[in-house]
C-alpha cells in the first residue's frame, strides 16, 4: 500500500517500546483472571515495575532521538491502519501514570489483600485486576494515533473506574457508581457521534491525517464541539461534575487516588490532542475563552466547597474539581493573539506540568486521607483533633500533598503557575492572572483548615484502630514530594527563571500573603473551625463569606441534579458548536476551495513540523525540542518512591 | 418481478407496523410481547422479500438469525418475575 | 417453466401477504388477548410459509432454498411454543 | 419515487414510530419491548445501508440479548414502583426538547453537507485484502486492519464481567451467577429449549464460519451460541458455572490471550505487532476467531447472567 | 431525497430523541434504554458514512461498518454493566432511582466552638 505520507510517519527504532507499554498490562489483566487468588497480586505487582521501565525507556527513545516514537500496528499504515505514536506529552503521562500506579499499589497492598486460609475474595481480585485495566486503558490513550482506537480505550477506561467506585458494595457508593457510568456514557456517545461525523468529511481517523486535511465545514466544526464536550463530561468540569464528588469520596482511598489522580486526565488529555493536535485551527479564540472560563468557575466554586466540606475524602474530591479547573486555564493562554489559532508553547508545558503535579499531588492526598480513615474510624474534620501527633507520616504527606498544590516553590504547581502568569502577561489576558491568583488563596485555605484541624488537640484520646502499613504511609509521603519537588524536575527543559527561588523576598513575601489570605478564607468558609477559633476577625468573615457559601453549595445542588447537568452538557455544545461556527471564517463556495485554505501564516506543513511533536522532522522551536527532556528529572523525582 | 417482491415487502411491512399499533397499546404486557413474535414472523417475511427482489446473499442469515433470537426475548418475558420461587415453576398456568 | 417459476411465486407470495393482512386485521378486530395472539400466530405464520414457497423457485441454490426452509421451520417451531407461553402469562396476568 | 424508495420511507417511519414508542411509553416493559421490535427492525435498516455484516450484529444482539437483559431487569425492577412524579418541571423539560432538537439538527445539517464524493477506504481495503485471503472486507478490516480494536474490544467485553462480578455480595464470591431457573421438565419451555439449542448451536457455527468470506464472524457466530447457553439455563436444564472455576476463567481469556500471543509472534518474527506472515495468516486469524467465538459466547452468556446470587454448592 | 440522506437524518432524529429520553426519565432503567437508543442514531451514522462510501465493489465502506461491530459490542457491555448495577442497587437500597445523593449535609450552620 502506498505510504500516504512518506517521510512522516515511518516506524522508528523504539517503537515496539509503544507496544510493550499496552501489551504489558494488558497481559497482566488476562495472567490475574487465569491465575486468580492470592497471585492476582502478585502478578500486579510484578507487572508495575515493569511498566514503570517501558515508561522510562520510551521517555528516555524520545530524548535520545528527539523526535516522535510511531508504531504502525501489524505494519498497517493509517488511514487503513492503526498508528501509536508518543511525543513528549505521552512520555510526561506514562511516567506519570507509571509512578502513581506504583504508588497506589505499595498503598494497597495493606487494604487489599487476600486474607490467609481463602483461596480468593472478591475485593481484591477486582482492585487489582481493574488496577492493570486502568493503566492498559491510559498508556492506550496517551500513545493511540486513531481517535476510534481513543474511543475504544476510554470505554475501557470507564468500565475498569466504574466497579472501583462501588467496590465496598454500600447504596451510595452504588449509586455514585451509576451515575458515573451513565453520565459517561453519555459522554462516549458525544464523542462517538463527532467521530462518525469526521470519518465522513476525511475517511479516516488518524490523528496526523486528520491534522492536514482539516478544514472548515459543518461537520468538523460539529465534530468538535460534540467531542470537546463529551470529553468534558469525563472529565468533570463544572458544571457536568455530578457525578465526581460522590464518586471520588466514596471509594476505596487507593481506587480514588487513581481515580482523582488519573482516570480524569485520560479524557483531559484528548482534548489536549484534539485542540492542539487535530484541529488548532479551528477552535478559534472564543471557544478557548469559554473553556477558560469553565475552567475559571471550576477553581472558584470547588475551591468554595471543598472548603466547606465537613468530611476529609469530600473536601479532596471538591479540590479536585477545582484544580481540573487548572487545567483548561491553558487554552485561552495557547491562543496565538496573531493568527487565532492555539499552538503549542509554554501555555501548553504549564498544563501538563499541572496535570502531573495534580496526578502526583492528588493520589498522595487521597492516600493519606485513606490512612487517616483507616486508622480513625471515620474521616470527620472536627474529629481530627490529635491527628497529626498519632498519624504523623499520613497527616504530613496530606499536607505537603496540598501545600504542593498552592503553588509554593519550588512543585510543580509553582512553574505552572509562573507559565500561565507569563502568557497571561503577554497576551494581555489579565484576567485569567486574577483567577489563578485567587485559586492559589483558596487552596491554601483547604490546607490550612486541614492543619489546623489536625494539629489541635483531641477532644478525647485518639483511639487508633489500625495502625496501617508503613510501607504504604512512605508510598504517600514519596508521591507528596514528587509533586512538591517536581519543579527542579523542570529546571532541565525549561528557563531558570521559571522556577522561583522560595527564599527570596519577593517570594517569601508572596508565600507569607498566601497563608494570610488562605487563612482568611478558611475562617471565613469553614464549616467547622479548630477549637480555639475565635475573635472579631473571625466572626467578620463568617459574617461575609458564609451566604457566599451558602450560595454555592445550593448552586451545586441544583447543578447535580441529573436533568440540569445534562441540560449543561447540551448547552455547552450548542454553545462550542455557536462560538466555533462564528469564529470560522465564513465557509467557502466549494469543498476544494475549502481545502485550499490554510490556517495561519504557514499553513499546517510548517506547523505540523515544529509545533505538533508528532513528527519526525527535525524541531525549529527550542522549546518544543526541549520538552521531552523533563522526563528524566520527573522520572528521578519519582525516586522518592520507596 | 422484483418490482412485486419490493412491493410485496412493503405491504407486509406495513401490515406487520398497522399491528404493532395495536399490539403496543396493550393493555397487558403480555398482549405486548407478541409485538417480538409480529416481528418474528412478519418481519422476516419482509426481508425474505426484499432480500430476494435486491439480491442481497446475506438476507438469509438475517432471517436465521432473526427467527432464533426473535422469540428469545418473549421467553425471557415469560421468565420474569418469579425467578426464585422453586414451587410455582414459571410457565405452569397459575 | 420460467413462467410457471413466476406464476408460482406471485401465486404463493400473493397469498401470503393476504395471510399477513388478514391476521393484523384479526389483530385490530378480534375482543381479548387469546384470540387476538391466536389470530397473529396461526396466520403470520401460514403467511410466512407462502412467502417462503413462492420464494424457493427463486433461491440461488439448493443450499439457499434450504435455509429458507429452516427458517419457515424454526419460525414454525418456536412461534408455536412461545405463543403458548405468551397465553399462558396471559391468563396468569388476567387472573 | 421508486418502490424502493418507498420502503426506505416506510421503514424509516416505522423504525421512528417504535423509537419514539420505546421513549415515550409509560411502563417500563412496554418501553422494553419496544425497544427489542426497534433493534430487529434496526436489522432491516442495516441491510438496506449496505452493511448485512452489521445486520447480523444488530439482530443478535439489540433484537436478542440486549431485550433479554433489559426485559429481565423490567420484570425484576417491577417491584422498584414508579417513579412518576419526579420527572422533572415543564420549562427543564421544554429546555431539554429545545436542546434536543438543536443538536439534532446541527448533526442532520452536517451530515446533509458532507463532501461528496465520500472518501473511503473500500478501494484500499480491496487492494491490500490478498494479504489475509479472506473474502470479507468488514473481517479483514477488524481482524488485520485495526486488530487492534478488536482486541482491545475483547478486554472490555472481560473487564465489563469483572466488573458485574465485583459487584457480587462477599459471601457469595465464587458462587454461581444469577437465578436457579425451574422449569417443567415435559414443559413447551424444555422442549423448546432440547429443540431449538443444537439448532441454533448449528447456526452459530455456521455463521461463525461463513465469516471468513461472507456477513459473519466470531461476535455474531458467539453471540448466537451465548443465546442458546442462556435458552437452556433459563428452561432449567442446566446451570450457571461458579465464577471461581478455573477452567471457565481460561476459557473466558482464551480469545485475549490467543490474539496476544499470535500478535506477539509477529513482533517476534521480525515483523510488526499483531501481523500475520503471508502463508499463515488466514489459519492463524481462524485460530484467533476461533478462541474469540468461544470466549465470546461464554462472557456474553455470563454477562447476561449476571451477579453470583447462590453459593457453588447450591 | 436519497435513501442514504433519509437515513442519515433519521440517525440524527435518533440521536435528538436518545438524549431527550436520556435527560427527563427518572428512572435509569429507562435511561439505559434511551442511551441505547441514543448509540443506535451515532451507529446509524456511521453506516450512512459506510454507505456513501461505497467504491471498489463493495457495498459500503468497510472501515466504518467494522468500527459500527466494535461500538456495538462495547455499547452492550456497557448496557450489562448498568442493568447489573441497577439491580444491585436495588436490591440494596430497595429504590432504584438516581436520586439527590448529596453528602450528608447538617442542617444547622455550626459555629466554632
Amino acid at each position: 500500500m502506498p505510504d500516504p505520507t512518506p517521510g512522516l510517519d515511518a516506524v522508528t527504532a523504539g517503537g515496539f517500546l509503544l507496544v510493550l507499554s499496552l501489551v504489558v498490562p494488558v497481559a497482566g489483566v488476562l495472567v490475574a483472571v487465569a491465575a486468580g487468588g492470592r497471585r492476582v497480586e502478585r502478578i500486579a505487582l510484578l507487572t508495575m515495575p515493569l511498566g514503570l521501565g517501558i515508561a522510562v525507556a520510551v521517555a528516555a527513545a524520545l530524548l535520545r532521538t528527539g523526535a516522535p516514537l510511531v508504531y504502525r500496528l501489524g505494519g498497517w499504515a493509517p488511514p487503513l491502519g492503526v498508528a501509536l505514536r508518543a511525543d513528549a506529552l505521552s512520555a510526561v503521562m506514562m511516567v506519570t501514570a507509571a509512578v502513581v500506579i506504583g504508588a497506589v499499589g505499595v498503598f494497597a497492598r495493606a487494604e487489599f489483600r487476600t486474607p490467609a486460609g481463602v483461596d480468593e475474595t472478591r475485593a481484591p481480585f477486582a482492585f487489582w485486576i481493574l488496577l492493570l485495566a486502568i493503566w492498559g486503558a491510559l498508556n492506550t490513550v496517551f500513545l493511540s494515533g486513531d481517535l476510534f482506537t481513543l474511543y475504544v480505550a476510554l470505554e475501557l477506561l470507564t468500565f475498569a473506574a466504574v466497579p472501583l467506585v462501588s467496590l465496598d458494595g454500600r447504596p451510595e457508593t452504588l449509586r455514585a457508581a451509576l451515575r458515573y457510568l451513565l453520565f459517561a456514557l453519555l459522554g462516549s456517545v458525544l464523542y462517538l457521534t463527532g467521530a462518525a461525523l469526521l470519518y465522513g468529511a476525511y475517511g479516516t481517523l488518524d490523528i496526523v491525517l486528520l491534522s492536514q486535511r482539516i478544514r472548515v465545514d459543518p461537520a468538523t466544526l460539529a465534530a468538535a464541539a460534540l467531542m470537546t464536550v463529551g470529553l468534558l463530561a469525563k472529565t468533570a468540569l463544572v458544571p457536568l461534575h455530578l457525578w465526581l464528588p460522590p464518586a471520588h469520596a466514596g471509594a476505596p482511598a487507593p481506587a480514588s487516588a487513581v481515580l482523582s489522580a488519573l482516570v480524569v486526565k485520560g479524557s483531559f488529555f484528548i482534548v489536549v490532542r484534539l485542540w492542539f493536535d487535530v484541529m488548532p485551527g479551528l477552535p478559534g479564540p472564543a471557544a478557548a475563552q469559554l473553556l477558560g472560563a469553565l475552567g475559571a468557575v471550576a477553581i472558584l466554586f470547588g475551591s468554595v466547597l471543598a472548603l466547606r466540606q465537613e468530611r476529609l475524602k469530600l473536601m479532596v474530591a471538591y479540590s479536585t474539581l477545582a484544580q481540573l479547573g487548572y487545567l483548561f486555564l491553558m487554552f485561552p493562554l495557547a491562543v496565538d493573539p496573531a493568527s487565532g489559532h492555539v499552538v503549542r508553547g509554554d501555555a501548553l508545558t504549564a498544563g501538563m506540568v499541572q496535570a502531573v503535579s495534580h496526578a502526583t499531588a492528588k493520589a498522595a492526598m487521597f492516600l493519606a486521607a485513606g490512612a487517616i480513615y483507616a486508622a480513625l474510624g471515620h474521616d470527620r474534620l472536627a474529629g481530627l483533633g490529635g491527628a497529626a501527633r498519632a498519624l504523623p507520616v499520613p497527616v504530613l504527606a496530606f499536607v505537603l500533598g496540598g501545600i504542593a498544590l498552592t503553588g509554593v516553590p519550588p512543585s510543580g504547581a509553582s512553574v505552572a503557575k509562573k507559565l500561565l502568569l507569563d502568557a497571561a502577561a503577554t497576551t494581555g489576558q489579565w484576567w485569567w492572572a486574577a483567577v489563578l491568583q485567587a485559586g492559589g488563596f483558596f487552596t491554601t485555605g483547604y490546607v490550612l483548615l486541614v492543619l489546623a484541624h489536625a494539629l489541635s488537640p483531641a477532644r478525647e484520646p485518639v483511639a487508633v484502630r489500625a495502625a496501617g502499613s508503613r510501607v504504604g504511609h512512605a508510598a504517600a509521603l514519596g508521591l507528596s514530594l514528587c509533586s512538591l519537588l517536581l519543579g527542579f524536575g523542570t529546571l532541565g527543559p525549561l528557563p531558570r527563571s521559571a522556577l522561583s527561588n522560595p527564599f527570596a523576598p519577593g517570594e517569601l513575601w508572596s508565600t507569607a500573603l498566601l497563608v494570610a489570605g488562605g487563612a482568611l478564607l478558611a475562617i471565613g468558609l469553614g464549616r467547622r473551625l479548630p477549637l480555639g477559633w475565635s475573635g472579631a476577625i473571625v466572626d467578620g468573615a463568617r459574617r461575609v463569606a458564609t451566604p457566599v457559601g451558602a450560595a454555592c453549595e445550593r448552586a451545586d445542588g441544583v447543578l447535580r441534579q441529573w436533568p440540569v447537568a445534562c441540560v449543561s452538557l447540551l448547552a455547552l455544545v450548542v454553545a462550542f458548536g455557536g462560538l466555533m461556527c462564528a469564529a470560522a471564517p465564513s465557509p467557502a463556495p466549494s469543498p476544494s476551495a475549502m481545502r485550499a485554505r490554510t490556517y495561519g501564516k504557514n499553513g499546517f506543513d510548517s506547523m505540523r513540523s515544529d509545533e505538533l511533536g508528532l513528527t519526525a522532522s527535525a524541531p525549529s522551536s527550542p522549546r518544543a525540542a526541549s520538552v521531552p527532556s523533563w522526563m528524566p528529572a520527573s522520572s528521578a523525582g519519582s525516586g522518592a518512591r520507596p | 418481478m422484483d418490482e412485486f417482491l419490493m412491493a410485496a415487502s412493503g405491504f407486509v411491512l406495513a401490515t406487520v407496523g398497522l399491528g404493532l399499533v395495536r399490539i403496543l397499546r396493550g393493555p397487558g404486557d403480555a398482549e405486548r410481547m407478541m409485538a417480538a413474535q409480529l416481528l418474528g414472523t412478519g418481519g422476516i417475511a419482509a426481508l425474505l422479500l426484499a432480500g430476494a427482489a435486491t439480491g442481497a446473499s446475506a438476507t438469509a442469515d438475517v432471517a436465521l438469525t432473526v427467527a432464533l433470537l426473535a422469540t428469545f426475548s418473549a421467553i425471557a418475558f415469560v421468565k420474569k418475575g418469579t425467578p426464585r420461587s422453586p414451587d410455582a415453576p414459571e410457565e405452569r398456568a397459575g | 417453466m420460467n413462467l410457471a417459476a413466476d406464476v408460482l411465486t406471485i401465486t404463493a407470495v400473493s397469498a401470503g401477504a393476504f395471510f399477513f393482512l388478514a391476521g393484523t386485521v384479526g389483530l385490530l378486530r378480534f375482543p381479548d388477548t387469546l384470540t387476538r395472539l391466536h389470530a397473529l400466530t396461526k396466520a403470520d405464520t401460514l403467511g410466512l410459509g407462502l412467502v417462503v414457497l413462492g420464494l424457493l423457485p427463486r433461491a440461488p441454490s439448493p443450499t439457499g432454498a434450504l435455509k429458507l426452509v429452516s427458517i419457515w421451520l424454526l419460525v414454525l417451531l418456536a412461534g408455536a411454543t412461545v405463543s403458548q407461553l405468551i397465553a399462558r402469562a396471559a391468563r396468569r396476568e388476567a387472573a | 419515487m421508486t418502490p424502493l424508495q418507498a420502503l426506505d420511507a416506510g421503514v424509516v417511519a416505522l423504525v421512528l414510530a417504535v423509537a419514539v414508542w420505546t421513549i415515550a411509553a409509560r411502563e417500563a416493559v412496554a418501553a422494553v419491548v419496544g425497544f427489542v421490535v426497534y433493534g430487529l427492525l434496526l436489522a432491516l435498516v442495516w441491510l438496506r445501508l449496505g452493511a448485512p455484516d452489521v445486520a447480523l450484529t444488530e439482530a443478535a444482539i439489540g433484537g436478542g440479548l440486549s431485550g433479554v437483559l433489559l426485559l429481565g431487569a423490567a420484570g425484576r425492577l417491577r417491584a422498584a414502583g414508579t417513579t412518576a412524579g419526579q420527572e422533572p418541571g415543564i420549562v427543564l423539560r421544554l429546555v431539554a426538547v429545545a436542546l434536543s432538537v438543536t443538536v439534532a439538527a446541527g448533526i442532520a445539517a452536517s451530515v446533509m453537507r458532507l463532501p461528496d464524493p465520500a472518501p473511503t477506504l473500500a478501494p484500499a481495503a480491496a487492494a491490500n485484502a490478498a494479504a489475509t485471503g479472506l473474502g470479507n472486507p468488514v473481517t479483514n478490516v477488524l481482524m488485520a486492519f485495526r486488530a487492534m480494536d478488536t482486541m482491545l474490544e475483547k478486554v472490555v467485553l472481560l473487564l465489563a464481567l469483572v466488573g458485574v462480578w465485583s459487584l457480587a455480595p462477599d459471601r457469595l464470591w465464587g458462587g454461581r451467577p444469577g437465578p436457579r431457573h425451574r422449569a417443567d421438565p415435559q414443559g413447551a419451555l424444555a422442549f423448546l429449549a432440547r429443540l431449538l439449542a443444537p439448532v441454533g448451536i448449528v447456526v452459530g457455527v455456521y455463521i461463525f464460519w461463513v465469516g471468513a468470506d461472507h456477513p459473519g464472524g466470531a461476535f455474531q457466530g458467539g453471540t448466537i451460541l451465548a443465546a442458546m447457553w442462556l435458552l437452556v439455563m433459563m428452561a432449567g436444564l442446566t446451570d450457571a458455572p461458579p465464577v471461581g472455576r478455573r477452567w471457565l476463567r481460561l476459557v473466558l481469556l482464551s480469545g485475549p490471550a490467543v490474539f496476544l500471543v499470535v500478535g506477539l509472534g509477529g513482533l517476534g518474527l521480525g515483523a510488526a505487532f499483531l501481523a500475520y506472515p503471508a502463508a499463515w495468516a488466514k489459519p492463524l486469524i481462524l485460530a484467533i476467531e476461533i478462541a474469540m467465538t468461544l470466549t465470546i459466547a461464554v462472557t456474553l452468556g455470563l454477562l447476561m447472567a449476571g451477579v453470583p446470587e447462590r453459593s457453588a454448592r447450591e | 431525497m436519497s435513501p442514504v440522506t433519509v437515513f442519515g437524518l433519521w440517525g440524527a432524529a435518533a440521536v435528538g430523541l436518545g438524549l431527550y429520553g436520556m435527560i427527563v426519565h427518572p428512572h435509569p432503567l429507562r435511561k439505559i434504554l434511551a442511551f441505547n437508543v441514543l448509540g443506535s442514531g451515532v451507529f446509524l451514522l456511521f453506516g450512512v458514512v459506510a454507505r456513501r462510501g461505497a467504491a471498489a465493489g463493495f457495498g459500503g465502506d468497510p472501515v466504518p461498518q467494522a468500527l459500527v461491530i466494535t461500538g456495538l459490542v462495547v455499547a452492550f457491555a456497557a448496557t450489562a454493566l448498568a442493568v447489573v448495577l441497577l439491580l444491585r442497587l436495588f436490591q440494596e437500597a430497595g429504590s432504584a432511582t438516581l436520586g439527590d445523593d448529596a453528602p450528608a449535609r447538617p442542617n444547622t450552620e455550626t459555629t466554632p466552638v
